[in-house]
């Protein structure tokens, strides 16, 4: 205890520092205005992802309820960075907001969850953390109150959530039940591969799947996207999706090593059906948003391909791609909803002749698209590569194959957007936007690190060096 | 061997140039855009022409081989402790070889540019994409690294991307771009897979360490990749298929061709760089770049060997029926392309018997001057006339000579007539071939005396046949920044045959004595000559021909109607069943089957993501059942299934 | 069999008959006070397994909590007496179908594992150890979930505000 | 105390379990679709509970999970009806098939 009780927690100590400062603003006087407000968000968002960088140490706190390590750490600063460029770009859209502060208090209390449930050491931590990074997340899809769409989508959220964790904490009673602990290091040596406990494992992977919206889990996916705020919604498939991913990659590579071949052959299957249905939809859709869901529905398949290497290199590659996965979706998100917050538009024929007015804004776009669709230079080509690369390690070249033309099929989706961007005509295009500094800011952020992710080794050298397999 | 290290400016230049001109070209270089873009290419042909001779001439050779030469590597990223992804510069002689042709060809394209571009209002773009699409491909040619290729591969894909969309104003333009994209994209799929494949089982990414061990009998990873098997073919042969198909897509062979005579949507120019020398030999390079691999495993060789056959035929075949001159240029490129796969496909590795390989790579390099200048020229002639189709222009030798010429020169060139280039490159092929396969030998003299007809009859069509009114333009022919480079290209046509590219680019490093055998090229030549003869005849007048016979030779007015006859047997042969026969169900298969199959993926993927649109019914308790349903079903599988 | 046996089949199938109405009713108030008799048999099954703690819990957190939550939600959304629309036939077909498979192929899970013996322990639950350990941060403490948790309960007691207050007639007016 | 096998308090929990599942998957009421979810949960209480006084005695983790399971049930539950609340004010319904604008 003592001085390392600070030094370990110290992401989480920094979020709840935020959240007892926004908690006493608005407590206390009445003087704030939105502008301040924001700014003082964004300076002490920045603060943490910069402390986040430093003093980094590994060690079990609480019994194992809490753990840390170098790993650990690197994903907490991905999400705090993913939420930094969030809180840059929801600026707009909360500029004349009521209820500011408690939209970044319920945002930031999410991401707290999602700390705690990263570290978690132990079945009960793992679960209040979810439920944490979840509860308040159905209040923030329903942030735009008046709104039939919104209220529908937070609707849809809340129940789906409640039930699958359900069916999620039956399955971990189950585990309680056939092993007589909670504790996810005790937990590794006490599974015995029988029917109940494999059940209870499947039960676990849903709740896992319902939040990484893995087929067939995904279904309230693109509808709770679609009627979310923008900035809701990419918090949604960004932070929320990466934070149950990294749980996900540390729970099968160390507590279900036993159950790796059986995992294996589920994940397969997961991702096999995750990318041709999120695919297939993805095809059809018309609202940018609803686009974008079902393309990040696809993305997870890759995602759980290269889950399914197994090896350093596998949790490497994953935790890279969830990197460039943040940026490229926050730079798609981040001009979708700087587009419906001062056009009011969503619609991908409404974009056609977009390069016109905003050529800066298309560009951007279409990085982020490119990175998406995984086209080199773009950093979205190596994460993908490396997601096939370790799941190629296991010799399953079905999987691989798939997951390439699957790749083709997503190009061309993506490519019909940046299509009506830069070649489609349109009489009355989008008229040109100003865009405020922080979303300008925001996006800067995102292009560079898809341009530079790729191209700086160190990253993914860093990355791996702090990785686990087996 | 450090002294190379100058060679990383070879691509890097055009790279600058494209940040450049992509930057701040549309502020600072309006005008000059074009002159920036020369001048730095022309400081990387220097140094490509350099770089050849240096190491052809001076120490790329130990105990009379060639070796390979990593000029440059850095480690970049790595992946695993084994398998690491290098940006590294490999000099082999394909490689020198490839980087004079590509930085040379697209010098003459930029030059070229200067004129036919003239007052496009998105000039320093232009020059921006055309550095970028020289950088991708100098990339691409000198990687040491099979991931690195990858990448500039892909590179190179999304620059004739932009480059084949620059119009894109046109929807065809588009439509064209966006096709050339996603087929180029969908054989990639295959490269990647492939890709994989190999470095899993080799256990490296890198070139010499891949080759090294998959052809090694008995390395451990040999054993593992021919022991291990997928539907009964082994790991090797699928892995050389897929990249074979990766190639095969970027060098638009049967069936995945149907992306290249649309991309003719493009500014001519390009064609010429992307079409004809460049892109379009990237497949080739690839399977030359693998080839010791590849000649181990015969059955991966053989695909090789009948894919590229039957698109050479089958290209020619459908050449002849096209009235678009690019049209005609593009399939005659695939069709030349073929010579070369099949080519690669019945050689051995080393020494007599990697003739083959060496006429390949011969061909490739001959390919490239006279296919450039066939495009420059066609360009040319759009420019003046503004028409590509064929039916439209005529007698145009007297208003355009300096193009007539250098377009006579190409088509004597790409029919294998001595003493221009590509006889001696065909020769070798030809040679190589009926050492090995008969059938294909076949296959090739018939395709070559096609080549020569449809090449001939585009050659007429133009510069002889009927007389066109052509209102008198300012620019007249052309500037001389358009007839610069199809004069020296021309010069390059004749004398490219007679560069000794068979002691220097040869499968094992080792020189090969070329020799020309009389007795042997007699036939292939009279093959051609008679394909150009009936050209001759069909299409160098419209109709005074035979009656200017006929008064000639006055009293012999049987002769005359005889001739008449044999015109009218020609005609029948030629019209009745070459076109509507042969011709015509070929060009209809290519656009209503093949292409028809890749719409129909298109529509198919689309029908059934509209069946399947129930699914996301809106309608939560449903999402709930789904939800529970795959639970239950993924429970069953494993609890009972895979116990 | 002696009565601690009987009482819990007793309370077991009150349970669960009380279950099963609140899940059918037709009529919401009913199907809400069903619901309050299950939790309540669910309250004495904890009884009588001896865990009074956590049966307390059950009965204020649930009974006082929830249940009236519940009741007052109906009060604002619904007119009483109003039967309620009845299920889709297609869905519940469906469901029924789903869930008695679901629930055989469940408990036959549960019925062929072989759970370790039955350990008889004295199990003495007592409130003030629970309270220790609840805040205890050496072996077998919970402050942290019980942190974390104070947290969750905080964001989603800011959430219902943001959310259920209503908005000011004025703007409403706007609005509309 | 007494002889009732462990299997037996499973059978009520799991009954307990599915019926809830019953009434999430068929009630049109939103309201009574929460209803549904606290039955769920509440089964999975009485697991944990069982679990622990039966099998693993030694330690409190089934109790304590069961009490902050109840806990996050109130939070889960209070949040909802916020939502159902400001649902009904848009949609002035809380069928839950009225609330499907949002599809395919």
């Amino acid at each position: 205890m003592g001085i390392d009780f600070l030094i370990l927690m110290k992401q989480e100590w920094a979020i709840i520092t935020i959240l007892f400062i926004l908690l006493f603003i608005k407590v206390g006087s009445k003087n704030w205005t939105n502008e301040n407000i924001l700014t003082l968000v964004n300076i002490l968002m920045l603060l943490n992802v910069i402390a986040g960088f430093f003093g980094n140490k590994d060690g079990i706190l609480f019994n194992e309820m809490f753990k840390t390590n170098h790993l650990i750490v690197t994903e907490k600063n991905i999400l705090s960075l993913g939420t930094f460029i969030i809180a840059l770009q929801s600026s707009s859209w909360l500029k004349n907001n009521k209820h500011i502060l408690e939209f970044y208090i319920l945002l930031l209390s999410t991401l707290l969850g999602m700390f705690f449930m990263i570290s978690a050491g132990n079945l009960l931590m793992f679960f209040l953390g979810l439920e944490l990074s979840s509860i308040p997340l159905g209040a923030l899809a329903n942030f735009d109150l008046e709104k039939r769409k919104s209220s529908e989508a937070a609707f849809k959220f809340i129940i789906s959530s409640a039930f699958s964790s359900g069916l999620l904490l039956f399955g971990i009673s189950l585990i309680y039940g056939t092993t007589g602990t909670l504790t996810l290091s005790a937990l590794a040596e006490r599974l015995d591969g029988s029917p109940l406990q494999i059940f209870a494992f499947i039960l676990l992977i849903s709740g896992f799947g319902f939040k990484i919206s893995a087929v067939p889990f995904h279904l309230w996916t693109a509808d709770v996207y679609e009627g979310s705020p923008v900035t809701v919604t990419s918090y949604f498939s960004v932070i929320s999706k990466s934070s149950v991913l990294f749980v996900f990659l540390t729970v099968l590579y160390t507590v279900f090593k036993p159950y790796a071949v059986t995992w294996y052959n589920i994940l397969f299957i997961l991702s096999v059906l995750t990318m041709i249905i999120g695919n297939l939809f993805a095809i059809r859709q018309n609202n940018l948003k609803r686009f974008l869901a079902f393309s990040s529905v696809a993305q997870v398949g890759f995602i759980l391909i290269g889950i399914t290497g197994a090896t350093q290199a596998g949790s490497a590659s994953v935790v890279y791609f969830v990197l460039i996965y943040t940026f490229s979706n926050l730079g798609a998100f981040g001009v979708i909803s700087l587009v419906s917050a001062l056009a009011g538009k969503e619609n991908i024929q409404d974009y056609k002749a977009f390069y016109k007015n905003n050529p800066m804004l298309s560009w951007v776009l279409a990085i982020s698209l490119f990175s998406l669709a995984g086209i080199p230079p773009t950093a979205g080509f190596f994460g993908k590569f490396f997601l096939l690369m370790a799941g190629a390690g296991q010799g399953n070249y079905l999987l691989i194959t798939i997951a390439a033309l699957n790749m083709v099929v997503s190009l061309y989706y993506y490519l019909k957007v940046v299509k009506a961007i830069f070649m489609d005509s349109n009489e009355n295009p989008i008229k040109k936007l100003t865009i405020p500094v922080s979303p300008k800011l925001a996006l800067f952020i995102c292009t560079t690190g898809i341009v530079l992710t790729g191209l700086i080794s160190y990253v993914y050298k860093y990355i791996f060096s702090v990785s686990i397999g087996f | 061997m450090s002294h190379y290290s100058y060679i990383v400016f070879v691509p890097l230049l055009p790279l600058v140039t494209f940040l450049i001109l992509g930057l701040f070209g549309r502020k600072y270089f309006k005008i000059h855009s074009g002159s920036v873009g020369v001048v730095s290419l022309l400081i990387s042909t220097i140094l490509s022409f350099y770089t050849a001779y240096q190491y052809f001439f001076i120490d790329g050779k130990t105990n009379a081989v060639f070796q390979n030469i990593i000029a440059l590597k850095y480690t970049w990223l790595q992946f695993s402790p084994n398998v690491s992804i290098d940006m590294g510069i490999l000099l082999d002689p394909i490689s020198v070889m490839m980087i004079v042709i590509v930085s040379f060809i697209s010098l003459m394209v930029h030059i070229f540019s200067l004129g036919y571009m003239k007052g496009e209002e998105r000039l320093a773009t232009y020059y921006a994409f055309l550095s970028l699409f020289t950088f991708s491909m100098l990339g691409l040619v000198l990687s040491s690294n099979i991931f690195q290729i990858y990448m500039f591969w892909e590179l190179v894909g999304i620059s004739s991307f932009l480059l084949i969309g620059f119009f894109f104003e046109k929807p065809s333009a588009v439509a064209a771009s966006k096709k050339a994209f996603i087929v180029t994209r969908f054989a990639d799929f295959g490269f990647l897979v492939g890709i994989l494949i190999l470095a899993f089982y080799s256990g490296t990414l890198d070139f010499r360490r891949l080759i090294e061990r998959l052809t090694s009998v008995q390395s451990t990873e040999f054993i593992q990749i021919t022991s291990a098997t997928f539907l009964g073919v082994s790991m090797l042969t699928w892995g050389l298929i897929l990249v074979f198909i990766g190639g095969a897509g970027k060098s638009a062979m049967f069936p995945l061709h149907i992306w290249l005579p649309d991309a003719m949507e493009g500014p001519t120019p390009v064609s010429a760089l992307i079409h004809a020398a460049t892109m379009v030999v990237a497949g080739v390079y690839l399977v030359a770049r693998l080839f010791p691999v590849f000649s181990i495993d015969l059955t991966a060789l053989q695909i090789v060997t009948w894919v590229g056959s039957f698109s050479a035929l089958f290209a020619a075949v459908i050449a002849c029926t096209q009235t678009d001159i690019k049209r005609v240029l593009a399939f005659s490129t695939i069709s030349q392309i073929g010579f070369m796969m099949f080519s690669l496909g019945v050689s051995k590795y080393g020494g007599e018997n990697g003739l083959g390989f060496t006429g390949s790579m011969f061909h490739l390099f001959t390919h490239a001057f006279f296919k450039s200048l066939l495009f420059l020229g066609a360009g040319a002639v759009i420019h003046f006339a503004h028409s590509n189709d064929i039916k439209e222009l005529g007698g145009l030798r007297k208003l355009m000579p300096v193009t007539h010429i250098s377009f006579l020169i190409a088509c004597l060139a790409i029919a294998g007539i001595p003493p221009f280039s590509g006889f001696f490159s065909k020769e070798d092929i030809l040679l190589a071939t009926y050492q090995s396969n008969k059938l294909i030998y076949g296959i090739a003299v018939l395709t070559s005396g096609l080549t020569a007809f449809y090449m001939f009859r585009l050659y007429y069509s133009i510069f002889w046949n009927k007389e066109i009114r052509i209102q008198e333009t300012p620019h007249g022919e052309g500037t001389f920044s358009m007839k610069a480079p199809l004069i020296i290209l021309s010069i390059c046509t004749v004398l490219a045959g007679f560069v000794p590219i068979s002691s220097w680019v040869t499968s094992d490093g080792a020189p090969l004595k070329s020799h020309i055998n009389v007795g042997f090229s007699a036939f292939p030549v009279l093959m051609a000559a008679a394909g150009i003869l009936l050209a001759t005849y069909l299409y160098k007048t419209q109709n005074s021909r035979p009656q200017a016979i006929a008064s000639a030779l006055g009293s012999l007015y049987r002769a005359a109607y005889k001739k008449f006859y044999i015109d009218e047997v020609y005609l029948f042969i030629t019209k009745k069943i070459i076109f509507n026969g042969i011709g015509r169900p070929a060009a209809w298969i290519d656009k209503n089957i093949v292409d028809g199959f890749m719409n129909l993926l298109a529509t198919a993927t689309a029908k059934l993501s509209a069946m399947i649109k129930g699914l996301q019914s809106g309608k939560v308790q449903n999402y709930a059942l789904y939800f529970f349903g795959g639970i239950i079903g993924l429970a069953l599988l494993f609890i009972y299934v895979f116990k | 069999m002696n009565a601690s046996v009987i009482i819990f089949y007793i309370l077991s199938a009150f349970i669960l008959g009380a279950a099963l109405l609140a899940v059918t009713a037709r009529k919401i108030f009913r199907s809400a006070i069903f619901l309050l008799f299950t939790l309540i048999g669910t309250a004495a099954l904890f009884f009588w397994m001896g865990v009074e703690f956590v049966a307390a819990v059950q009965i204020i957190i649930y009974v006082g909590g929830i249940v009236v939550l519940i009741i007052f939600s109906i009060f604002l959304t619904q007119k009483s007496g109003d039967e309620m629309p009845k299920p889709l036939r297609k869905r519940s077909l469906f469901s029924i179908l789903a869930l008695v498979f679901g629930f055989a192929f469940a408990y036959q899970l549960i019925y062929e594992h072989e759970f370790g013996q039955i350990v008889h322990k004295s199990f003495d639950v007592k409130v003030t150890e629970i309270g220790t350990q609840m805040l205890s941060t050496k072996e077998y403490g919970f402050v942290l979930p019980f942190e974390v948790v104070s947290i969750l309960l905080l964001a989603s007691m800011i959430g219902c505000i943001v959310i259920a207050m209503k908005i000011k007639p004025t703007e409403e007016r706007e609005i509309q | 105390m007494n002889e009732i096998s462990i299997t037996h308090i499973l059978f009520v929990s799991t009954a307990l379990f599915f019926i809830g599942m019953y009434g999430l998957f068929t009630r049109r009421n939103m309201i009574t679709m929460l209803m549904a979810i606290e039955l769920i949960l509440n089964s999975v209480n009485i697991n944990f509970v069982a679990f622990n006084k039966y099998l693993y005695p030694d330690k409190l983790d089934g109790v304590f999970f069961a009490i902050f399971v109840i806990t996050i049930a109130a939070a889960e539950a209070a949040l909802a009806i916020a939502i159902i609340i400001n649902l009904y004010r848009s949609h002035d319904s809380i069928d839950v098939e009225d609330a499907s604008e949002l599809k395919y």
